[in-house]
């Protein structure tokens, strides 16, 4: 088949020159457009076997077109017929676009839409870009805080460590806690699943114990939306902790909702003057009553980052990874020049 | 001269039988032994004896004979049939005690005059003991070969059957002394023989390397009470001996099972114990301390496979200790990381950079896969999805079509962790019960730390 | 029972003897990592076969001609050496791998 | 005595609360200028017993007055007579500035002169601050690099660990070599100082070895001019791992003379895109031929930060050990209210 | 009865000996023994004897006097003058061998057709033995209790004249033996009492222990020999095991210390050996592997001192794993961090992390201080200038005022490093030849792999 | 020499024993960790008062007027069993800082 990679809207691109290569041992024939891979050190030039060409002429030549973000797509009009890979759930809207695309006669496939099990995580763009959001959470906020991580006794006096909370142990916050237990902070986090207990704890560092959580295991490993008593509960517990923190990260996503608000105004105003907040969650509204989502802004001294695409600040690492997931999706969906049938289970939830 | 010959062989045995029990001389030992044994026969044959008479040629033939079939015995049988033979040969020790305290006894029936009484009760003793570790020991064979006959031998009420025999046979050898008759000599013999048999019945095919143990200990009993008659002081301290050791060893290795010796003797229930966890998927096999740690010693190359157990138990460390422990006795380690390991994508790697293992040591799994052909020890540390066979073979399974870590495919796997408990994806695997698998139950940081002192001590 | 008595007064010094031999052999084996439990059972089960001794000696001390006893003795001196021989090389074989590597 | 704590022209102070506690236990008076540690973090509350006032005020109250870099006192004629304590090597001519204060009959403490000892540790600001600059320095490449630090094997691609390059291995270079390695990047570092091999070992680092360093001992742990040969061999050496470097960290500085020039502008084109220099030698003319003072300049998508005041972005650290050594100075060269006489060996190192 | 209650006491005797082997057991094992020695007494005096006459308050009255004042002894003597005391006790083993056999030997010539020429023998190398014994033993108190007369009896050619004393003695024997006279007795006895001394005279009193030990064995060889004469059975056994363990216990004994037997008996410049590294700052003192660890293990608070050189050993992780040994057996374990300890700020701080050390384990100089006070050990682990008291003491040196760890206030200080070597200071460290101060010498990594192992036997 | 290998040959059994005791002491003692060197010698000092048997048979077997032999052999019975109960009380004493904890 013929697929067609976009040159999108930030520095991520969706084929790697590695994954070129085994895309046209597949048999496939892969178009890019111009300086697609610039921005995450991918020159046109490592690319072989690949035709580069304008988004026009790849939109009118390839069947299946990709990209890291739809947002990239632009006007949607113009992939009539065609088949759209990405990553849909940045859309605002979700109903709007899936009408849209049935206008145009487009098939898409979100990609965040992968069911997160053990065979499927080799497709799961969410957990990779979550992986490596959490890595950056902390180097920005360690860039941005007027200390050091570490403890640190010298001649000039000690230098107590820094203490990190992080909100949400799901992929992005265990990395966060494992990047942050590296640099040497303290490191403490909650989620109200029960597995994430000793999830954290495997990583060696302190649980924020609340009672009470609503669990429910056919979610998929998505986060269930949570009574009010418990988030109240859990507010309270965690309040403590996050007011004598210097680094809070958060990434507490329920599916399909608006994030829960975890550090309400009251609480940052009591945070002391350099302290720093890095909301992953902001896309979906953020888990500070702060953030701003894409921001940084500063409050009484408190640094408040908005930004639920930190990875692609990673645009190296970032579009290597996605564009593996990409290759073994397609991989997994093409069976023999054929899309396998819709019953099968991961097709189906990524279909729009 | 023979008198220092024996001496010097009594001696030879017990320094040989002491240097056995440490892997490092062990070797040295047995042949230290041997030769206090070659020794002691060589002053049997030339130590001056009253009315002696030449019967050269009846002494050399046997000797000779059996030295050439011993020999090629022990060079052609497998090393997995080990314990069947020494149960047989054991038997055959029990075998050469009761044919001498017979002829001894059928002696005594033509002289009677020149026994004394106490030498007498020796001898029946002997007999019967010598009796019993005879058929004792072939009864112990067969249900080691896996006959399937020597597992249904065992009659109900079988330990007061046994009570029964006993007091019978001791009756009868009353009558006999008393009233020597050759033919209450022979129905002794045979019920001795019953005896043996139903004194190995009841208990589990797998208890048997103890009740070889035991009978190899009554054996030495034997010996000792033959050397009595003989007035030989070197056959009565060799029996002592092993008689002593062999129960310490009994012993020893009851505990090592966790049983106690009484348990393992009336038997019958046993034999189920150690495939109750297995339910309907086969038996699995647990691994000792001290076997683990003598394997990983001994192999050339070894495998870790860390999992999310390793980070729940926070092991790490102790994990890159055995590593090092191993590499500075010449054992080549490598850690497979699977992609999906652990709880968040490099779980694996944030846990071993923990522990400072260095980065070449590790490898992906396409490269594992191939290595694991030339594996002597693949251990699996709190992994359990990531090794499942049932990803390739089994078209049902959650995991169906998932890369796997093909582990099965070195000469053995271990592996660690704390139960028969599923994993993430929620399904049993398969390759606990595959028959090169052993389990290695416990907390990873405390089976770790054990495995670690283990180690240690070789 | 009087003359086992006598018999255990009168021979004093081997009744010491007996009961050092036993200590001797507890003390031996009483540290022993369980993989050399059958090597050893093993090594053990030929040191047994010193029953073979009171076969020579017999053999020794029977007249020529009384074939029975003879036979009996050669029999088990027979079975009993092969108990011995066969012994000590199986265990060696066993032992061989622990030859494999010295310690580290 | 009466000491006055000058507002710096960047964030750090030369003053903190607890310091400032102590100086009075000691029965001084202090006096500090309005803001002066807000942006450490030290809003004027926090300060107890202490008088603030304006610049004016401070100048005319105080005989002794403090500075973290002497460029904030500003106009020298101003502080006839006083005595000034402060680092003094960021002047650009030494001279110049020492005919100045005789003129104005200004005594000047120069706090980056405290010889290397072990027991004038505690006074040496140019250790607290180069440790700081080194952590940071590692903090700020991983901010820029579009690669994550650590090997992570997941199952949407393994991502190989960095390769940090640290050019000499002081006190900056080591903490760069900690901080790179406890984030997970394969870390090779080179000094010509003999000792240096041993140091960077003895951090689980690489030591890149060259042959033929002059070797200096009585140079007081500063490092010495190298020949010409040894720096061309070790350019060499060097070369190689620097083009396959993903970051490098340079910190090379010979006491009173220029920083040798390690990354020639023929190495820095041909390492890949992506890549991060960060020079913390910059002050002194850096150590990379394309380096620019203060600047963040990018060469082939290559970013070069030349920053020799790293430090001072971690001001709440810095202002605390910047005082702390400030006050164990004053501690040792007051005693019951007078100098210690001038024959003492660090004080009259530092005196200008 | 008597008969039966004298194989108890051996057996006793043998197994009190063995558990002694074990730290865990050791108590339990003196009680026994001495259970068995007072049934060997009881019995003694209760067995029946030929001519037996009824002298019991000649046997009573020493009896209940010499335990009264054995327990007195012992009770108030105080534990460092632990070998000084046990070297008098054997010496008067000694001296009561030497009296029983003049006693026998004065009976023979008396009696001479009563004895056979062996049982002679025999006694005149027990009083040989024991007269050895006896003032060997109380020179080996001498010098260990530090009298200067002590170390200066060594003749020159000592060797040799001790060679010459020896053939003396024997062909006095010889003389003594064909032609008894009491006076030639008595010269045997004192040149024996001469050559005792000169036996230990040479020999260094750091090596007294040993010195003890093998005399302790020469008095279990004389008990043996008059056990013979006796004809009792447990003294023989009783001295023969005596005289087997010292003579082991000797050899264990050179090996802990790296000298030979030979060497230390031939003594002379050992004495200088252990001073040798001190130059004229005073002695130093190396602790062994396992007085280190138990040291350690019986303490209720520890403080490590990290420097420079457990970060050049690269040792943290080692660290960290002694800490978590000893924690898990309730020592109390923290971190003294010296501001300036290692090459850079922090240095100590990026190690422990590396290792995973809990921060709350972390003191900082000042709390550390205070602490030391109330600690049992502190391990000073390749540090050096920071935990040198001259920065207090002595105003002329370069590290002079500099504020410092003052370990010395512990109960008892270790230091690992490699050798005498100085720190970055450049400065030779008084702290090593402090009176409570122990060097454990060898690379930290090594050393502390070392340590852990023996703690793990512990 | 001649009556000194007879008597060996007739003790056949008592040199056995010999023999055994002198491997059950080596073996007995073999691994013993160098903090009970002290009072392991000590302990085996106090066992080596075993002369004082020797002391208390003479004394029995000795006429109650032959003053010299008695006086010398109480003397003897004195100063062993010092050795003995002496070392036993100070062995006790130095064993019983290893009664202080358990093993771990
Ligand atoms: N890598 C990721 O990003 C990610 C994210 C989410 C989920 N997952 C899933 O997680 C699984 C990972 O596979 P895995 O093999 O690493 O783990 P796993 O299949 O979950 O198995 C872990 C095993 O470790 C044992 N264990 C737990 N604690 C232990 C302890 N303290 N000591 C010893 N053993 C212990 C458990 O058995 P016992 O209870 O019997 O001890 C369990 O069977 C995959 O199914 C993967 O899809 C991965
Ligand atoms: N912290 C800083 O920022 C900094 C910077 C520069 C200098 N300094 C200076 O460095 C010193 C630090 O004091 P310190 O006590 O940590 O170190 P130190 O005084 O330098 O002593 C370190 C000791 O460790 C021993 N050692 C080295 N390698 C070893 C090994 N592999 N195994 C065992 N022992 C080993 C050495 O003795 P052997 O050779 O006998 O083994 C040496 O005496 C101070 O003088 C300080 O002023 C500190
Ligand atoms: N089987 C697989 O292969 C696979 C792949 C990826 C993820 N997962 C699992 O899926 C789960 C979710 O991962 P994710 O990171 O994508 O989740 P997510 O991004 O949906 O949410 C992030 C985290 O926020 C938590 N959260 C929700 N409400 C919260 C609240 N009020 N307070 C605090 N925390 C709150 C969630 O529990 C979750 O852990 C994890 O258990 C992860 O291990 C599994
Ligand atoms: N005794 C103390 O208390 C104390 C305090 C601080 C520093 N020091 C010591 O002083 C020394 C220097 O420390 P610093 O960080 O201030 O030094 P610096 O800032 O003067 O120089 C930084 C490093 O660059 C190195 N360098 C010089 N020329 C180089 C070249 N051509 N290539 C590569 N590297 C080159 C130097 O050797 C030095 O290690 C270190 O050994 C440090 O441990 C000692």
């Amino acid at each position: 088949m013929n697929f067609g990679f976009l040159k999108d809207s930030e520095a991520r691109v969706s084929i790697s020159p590695s994954t070129s290569e085994k895309f046209i041992k597949l048999g496939h024939k892969v178009s890019i457009e111009r300086g697609a891979g610039l921005l995450s050190g991918f020159p046109d030039s490592d690319y072989e076997g690949v035709a580069f060409s304008s988004r026009k002429d790849l939109i009118r030549n390839c069947d299946i077109l990709l990209s890291v973000n739809s947002s990239s797509y632009g006007d949607l009009s113009s992939y009539k017929g065609k088949i759209l890979i990405s990553n849909f759930s940045v859309e605002p809207d979700r109903n709007k676009i899936k009408k849209e695309l049935e206008k145009h006669k487009i098939i898409a496939y979100d990609l965040s839409m992968i069911p997160r099990t053990t065979i499927a995580q080799s497709m799961d763009i969410l957990s990779s870009m979550a992986g490596l959001s959490g890595y950056k959470s902390i180097i920005k906020a360690a860039e941005l805080l007027p200390k050091i991580f570490p403890m640190t006794i010298t001649a000039a006096g000690s230098i107590k460590p820094v203490k990190v909370v992080v909100l949400g142990a799901g992929v992005a916050g265990l990395q966060a806690i494992a990047t942050a237990k590296r640099l040497g902070a303290i490191v403490e986090a909650s989620d109200p699943r029960k597995a994430a207990k000793e999830e954290v704890l495997s990583l060696g560092a302190k649980f924020i114990d609340v009672e009470g959580a609503v669990e429910d295991s056919s979610a998929g490993g998505y986060a269930v939306k949570q009574s009010k008593e418990y988030l109240a509960k859990q507010k309270e517990e965690v309040s403590k902790r996050l007011i004598q923190a210097d680094v809070v990260v958060t990434t507490a996503q329920v599916f399909g909702a608006k994030s829960p608000i975890l550090i309400p105004k009251s609480i940052v105003d009591n945070m002391s003057p350099g302290s720093v907040i890095i909301d992953l969650a902001s896309s979906t509204g953020g888990n500070c009553e702060l953030t701003q989502d894409s921001e940084v802004i500063e409050h009484n001294g408190i640094k408040i980052v908005g930004n639920s695409y930190l990875s692609s600040e990673l645009s190296h690492d970032a579009s290597n990874l996605y564009s593996n997931n990409v290759y073994n999706f397609i991989d997994y969906i093409i069976k023999e020049n054929k899309f396998i049938g819709d019953e099968d289970d991961i097709l189906s939830s990524c279909k729009i | 001269m023979d008198k220092f010959l024996f001496l010097l062989s009594a001696f030879l045995l017990v320094w040989g039988l002491r240097l056995q029990s440490d892997p490092a001389s062990a070797s040295k030992g047995n042949k230290l032994a041997s030769v206090g044994m070659i020794t002691a026969i060589f002053s049997a044959v030339i130590m001056p004896l009253e009315n002696s008479f030449s019967n050269l040629i009846w002494i050399l033939a046997p000797l000779s004979l059996s030295g050439v079939i011993g020999y090629l015995i022990a060079k052609n049988i497998k090393m997995t049939s080990m314990p069947q033979m020494v149960s047989i040969f054991n038997g055959l020790g029990g075998l050469s005690a009761v044919l001498l305290s017979f002829a001894e006894i059928n002696k005594w029936i033509i002289y009677p005059e020149t026994y004394q009484l106490t030498v007498v009760i020796v001898l029946i003793l002997s007999l019967f003991i010598g009796s019993v570790a005879f058929t004792g020991s072939l009864l112990a064979f067969a249900k080691l070969d896996g006959y399937r006959w020597s597992e249904k031998l065992s009659l109900p009420f079988q330990h007061i059957f046994n009570l029964i025999l006993i007091s019978v046979i001791v009756g009868l050898s009353y009558l006999f002394i008393t009233s020597p008759d050759i033919s209450l000599l022979y129905i002794i013999i045979i019920l001795s023989f019953v005896y043996g048999i139903f004194f190995v019945a009841p208990i589990g095919g797998a208890d048997m390397p103890v009740v070889i143990s035991l009978l190899n200990s009554f054996t030495g009993i034997t010996a000792a009470l033959t050397g009595i008659i003989f007035g030989n002081i070197v056959m009565l301290l060799g029996g002592i001996l092993v008689g002593a050791a062999g129960t310490i060893l009994t012993v020893l290795m009851c505990n090592a099972m966790n049983r106690s010796l009484l348990n393992v003797i009336i038997g019958g229930f046993s034999s189920n114990n150690s495939s109750k966890k297995g339910k309907d998927q086969g038996e699995i096999k647990e691994v000792s301390d001290s076997d683990f740690a003598v394997q990983l010693f001994y192999s050339s190359k070894v495998i870790i496979i860390p999992g999310y157990g390793l980070a729940v138990a926070q092991a790490q460390k102790l994990c890159k200790e055995i590593q090092e422990i191993l590499e500075t006795n010449d054992v080549e380690i490598k850690y497979a990381i699977h992609p999906v390991a652990g709880r968040m994508p490099g779980h694996m790697n944030v846990l071993l950079a923990e522990a400072d293992v260095d980065y070449s040591k590790l490898i992906e799994l396409e490269q594992a896969n191939e290595e694991f052909k030339s594996t002597d020890v693949a251990v699996i540390i709190g992994a359990n999805d990531v090794v499942n066979p049932d990803a390739i073979d089994d078209s049902t399974s959650p995991l169906y079509g998932m890369p796997i870590l093909k582990v099965w495919e070195s000469t053995s796997t271990v592996v660690l962790k704390r139960s028969m408990s599923a994993g993430y994806a929620g399904v049993q695997n398969p390759l606990f019960f595959k028959k090169n698998n052993q389990m290695y139950f416990g907390d990873a940081k405390e089976s770790l730390q054990r495995l670690s002192s283990e180690l240690k001590n070789l | 029972m009087n003359e086992l008595l006598n018999f255990l007064f009168e021979n004093e010094v081997l009744i010491y003897l007996l009961l050092f031999t036993i200590l001797l052999g507890f003390e031996v084996i009483s540290k022993v990592p369980s993989v050399l439990h059958t090597p050893l059972m093993s090594g053990a089960n030929a040191i047994s076969g010193i029953v073979i001794l009171g076969a020579i000696i017999l053999i020794r001390t029977t007249e020529s001609d009384n074939y029975i006893t003879l036979i009996l003795a050669s029999t088990a001196l027979f079975v009993g050496s092969i108990n011995v021989f066969g012994g000590f090389f199986v265990t060696n074989r066993m032992l061989e791998m622990f030859n494999k590597k010295k310690r580290g």
